[in-house]
């Protein structure tokens, strides 16, 4: 069944009692590859401050000083084997990089792929979550 | 807020408040010719990070009514920057009673021309050069479509321009006043134009829009007339709240599209655009 | 509301508040449909009676689909 | 200056307004709670000055686009999880709506929040991802953490809308000391008659008492407590202690009640306790907004933050959850 109030008839172009008594018009319905309904979203990255203006702190204020293991776990500062926070939070199109493979500025391999394991792990109502879960608009 | 004023762009106020008192200084030079409004529709706010960051490395968070949360702060230098951020995100995320298209407008004899383009495709720096050969400037960011009435109302803040736009604009509008230069700036180096008496007096006055123009620089010149499907998909994208206005928004961007001949525009030079933008304009 | 524009047809359903670009055979589909419910061999009878059809119904039943996720159209 | 103070008492009763108000310290503190719609309605048809009114039927005219989006989505989500025949119980905001509620007449809604029994928690997240749901997270399954211990699935978001769906299987997350009882919540839910259901009435009330307060940080806790009021104004309280009692919520749900009757004079019996020495800094906290929309009383602020994450994880839980990463060889990520 069609939910209610979707397109009326009217106005549709092709309307069958278009007085077409003779020649009939061949619908192509196995034809269309990219799909034939497309829905208008929210144009966010249109905002006058462009999403990528966002910023990642690591870790977040609440935790500053403290440091980062190789999987990403904030733990004691001076924890072997864990790396020093990085002194300036990182820019979101930087972050964006480093999701790709990048590096993050001012890192070595190693501190870059514990702090991108932070990132990764950012749960909603930490600093930077909405920045992180931003940049991986636009879905699909 | 320690620091305040208010101001109004159009149909728009906005009440700025800032932890220093030199942004709002600047703010006020440069927007003296504009009004005061009544009460402000939007709040944007330029605080300290942190409370000693106002003397320390003083770093300026931008918000208001409405934020982008996360968002990077911006060193004091570049408040002017900062403020017309914080303006445009007040109106990008809660303006209702017009359709914004991420467009600039100009006006001839009581007629609109608007041109939609992402940054960097030279809408800014069109707007100016046209202004300086009689068009009346209405807004170089913004084009706001009333959807009762489908007139195009003006937004004349200061116009932002990019890089070498700032030499163009400089070299037809020499009378102009222009704000501080911005160096590395998120966008690039900034320079702010402050447009002429004759838009800031117009800016109550609507005009029925009449030509939509994608203009594109850099490309060899050339001019294609946009179909209506391609038009309104393009406008859907260039505008900041037409998901929000829901039905009003639909019934507004139709009606716009329906009404205005749209062009895609490609040129590289300032001079091809406008006798472009001549021949395509409909005689009085 | 239904706007035809060149290409498609762009249309504002109200439950939703959304706007959706449909191309043929999505707003021949929704047409022929109105408020009624159909299974879809009936769908494709119905739709055999103003067009000629150049599939099975397993195809109209992917056209389906995609207007099942855009809401326009709902699973009984 | 008007903040939150005045926000709280142009709600309590509106007419008591003088024209010379500070509107736009008013309005700005109203959209940093999140409650101008609310407030728009509140006012709706009392005089304003002209700005004003404009500025308010612009509110009402946003809510009522938030209203729709929320049925939508609501609705979508039906859609998805009718096949199941699992109880699909709608919550918070969404829920006020749906209903037809005084509490969401102007409401401010967010995500899609919604509770199902948990052995069905598996099939609603195939469902969710069949039907064009996807993890907010790119890969949430290494947080086996908040699979175990939250009340919810980790966040889902739809590819083509762009909306947040959190599916609850109880109202608390599983690490807090309370512990409400979810079968008794679903089984006294009330169906739409659309194939959705909402809380019962008392069950909404503890609801929103335990969310206001287990949350810890109290964010968004003055729009939490107006919930709370309209929803006793609307349903009365009888039937609340005791319902609140079998929850093991009703200490919050007492506290939640003073502060509602303290801050918008919601009508209650008198016996719910005098205020204690938390219960002023919960004020502090909720009231800890200027007339410019900025956050206020950062010393209290911050100390409601750090409470937050003491609540959300005991500390003997907190230990074990860290030694038990800390041995596991780190995965190379």
């Amino acid at each position: 069944m069609m939910s209610d109030e979707t397109p009326p008839r009217d106005g549709t172009p092709s309307s069958p009692d278009k007085g077409a008594a003779t020649r009939r018009r061949v619908l192509a319905l196995g034809a269309v590859s990219a799909g034939a309904v497309v829905s208008i979203r929210p144009a966010l990255a249109q905002t006058a401050g462009s999403v990528l203006n966002c910023e990642i702190p690591v870790p977040d204020i609440t935790r500053s000083g403290q440091y980062i293991d190789a999987s990403g776990n904030v733990v004691a500062p001076g924890t072997k084997g864990a790396f020093p926070p990085p002194g300036r939070p990182f820019k979101g199109e930087d972050v964006k990089r480093a999701l790709a493979g990048a590096q993050l500025p001012g890192t070595t391999p190693d501190s870059n792929r514990a702090y991108v394991a932070y990132i990764r792990r950012l749960q909603r109502g930490q600093g930077g979550f909405t920045c992180f879960a931003s940049l991986q608009m636009p879905r699909g | 807020m320690r620091h305040a004023l208010s101001l109004r762009i159009g149909p728009f106020g906005f009440r700025i408040g800032s932890d220093w008192r030199a942004p709002i200084e600047t703010l006020a030079d440069l927007y003296a010719d504009y009004p005061r409004p009544e009460l402000p529709d939007y709040t944007v706010r330029l605080e300290a990070l942190r409370p000693w960051r106002r003397w320390i490395r003083p770093a300026m968070a931008v918000s208001g009514d409405y934020m982008l949360p996360d968002a990077a702060p911006l060193p004091l230098a570049q408040a002017l920057l900062a403020a017309e951020m914080g303006m445009n995100l007040q109106l990008a995320l809660g303006a209702r009673r017009f359709l914004l298209l991420h467009a600039s407008a100009v006006e001839r004899d009581g007629r609109a021309l608007l041109m939609s383009g992402e940054s960097g495709a030279g809408k800014s720096t069109l707007a100016t050069l046209l202004a300086a050969r009689g068009w009346r400037f209405m807004g170089d960011e913004f084009a706001l479509i009333e959807p009762e009435t489908g007139l195009a109302w003006p937004l004349p803040r200061l116009i932002s321009l990019k890089n070498d736009g700032v030499s163009a604009a400089a070299r037809v509008w020499p009378g102009a006043r222009f704000g501080p230069l911005l160096h590395d700036t998120p966008k690039g180096t900034i320079r702010h134009l402050v447009p002429d008496a004759t838009a800031i007096a117009a800016m109550d006055e609507p005009v029925q829009p009449a030509v939509l123009l994608f203009p594109r620089f850099g490309a060899a010149a050339a001019v294609r007339a946009v179909p209506p499907g391609e038009a309104f998909v393009r406008l859907t994208q260039a505008s900041t709240n037409y998901v929000a206005l829901g039905e009003a928004g639909f019934a507004a961007l139709t009606a716009l599209i329906r009404g205005v001949p749209a062009y895609a525009v490609d040129y590289p030079d300032g001079e091809t655009a406008i006798a472009q933008v001549e021949a395509l304009w409909p005689e009085p | 509301m239904s706007e035809p524009l060149d290409a498609f047809t762009a249309v504002f359903h109200r439950p939703s508040g959304i706007t959706h670009l449909l191309v043929s055979p999505a707003h021949e589909i929704l047409a022929a449909m109105g408020e009624d419910a159909l299974t879809v061999a009936a769908l494709h009878a119905r739709l055999a009676a103003s067009f000629d059809l150049d599939a099975e119904p397993g195809a109209l039943a992917a056209r389906l689909d995609e207007l099942v996720e855009a809401g326009l159209v709902e699973i009984l | 200056m008007a903040g939150a103070v005045t926000l709280a008492r142009a709600l309590r009763d509106p007419t008591a307004l003088r024209l010379d108000t500070d509107w736009t310290g008013l309005i700005t503190a109203a959209r940093a709670e999140q409650l101008v719609g609310s407030l728009a309605w509140r006012l709706h048809g009392l005089p304003v000055p002209e700005p004003v009114a404009i500025l308010l039927a612009e509110a009402r005219d946003g809510a009522e686009a938030a209203r729709r989006t929320a049925l939508w989505e609501a609705e979508m989500a039906r859609r998805a999880l009718a096949p199941l025949g699992l109880p699909v119980v709608l919550l918070k905001g969404t829920a006020y709506v749906a209903a037809g509620l005084a509490a969401g007449q102007g409401r401010h809604i967010g995500d899609l929040d919604v509770l199902v029994p948990r052995d069905g928690l598996d099939a609603v997240e195939q469902a969710l991802i069949a039907a064009g749901w996807e993890w907010v997270k790119p890969d949430p399954y290494d947080d086996a953490y908040y699979r175990r211990w939250m009340h919810e699935l980790p966040p889902l978001i739809h590819r083509e809308r762009d909306r947040m769906i959190d599916v609850h299987h109880t109202i608390l997350p599983l690490t807090a000391r309370r512990r409400p009882d979810p079968d008794a919540l679903i089984a006294a839910a009330r169906p739409l008659g659309n194939g959705l259901a909402v809380l019962s009435p008392s069950d909404m009330i503890c609801h929103a008492a335990a969310h206001l307060f287990a949350d810890g940080d109290l964010a968004g806790g003055l729009r939490n407590l107006w919930d709370i009021h309209c929803l006793v104004e609307e349903f009365g309280v009888d039937g609340l202690e005791a319902r609140a009692r079998h929850h093991g919520l009703g200490d919050p749900v007492r506290r939640a009640c003073r502060h509602a009757r303290a801050l918008f004079g919601t009508a209650m019996p008198q016996g719910w306790g005098k205020d204690d020495a938390l219960d002023r800094l919960i004020r502090r906290r909720l009231l800890a907004r200027d007339g410019w929309g900025r956050p206020t009383r950062p010393v209290t602020r911050f100390a409601f933050y750090v409470r937050s994450h003491a609540l959300r994880m005991p500390p003997a839980m907190l230990v074990r959850h860290l030694w038990i990463k800390a041995r596991r060889r780190p995965a190379s990520s």
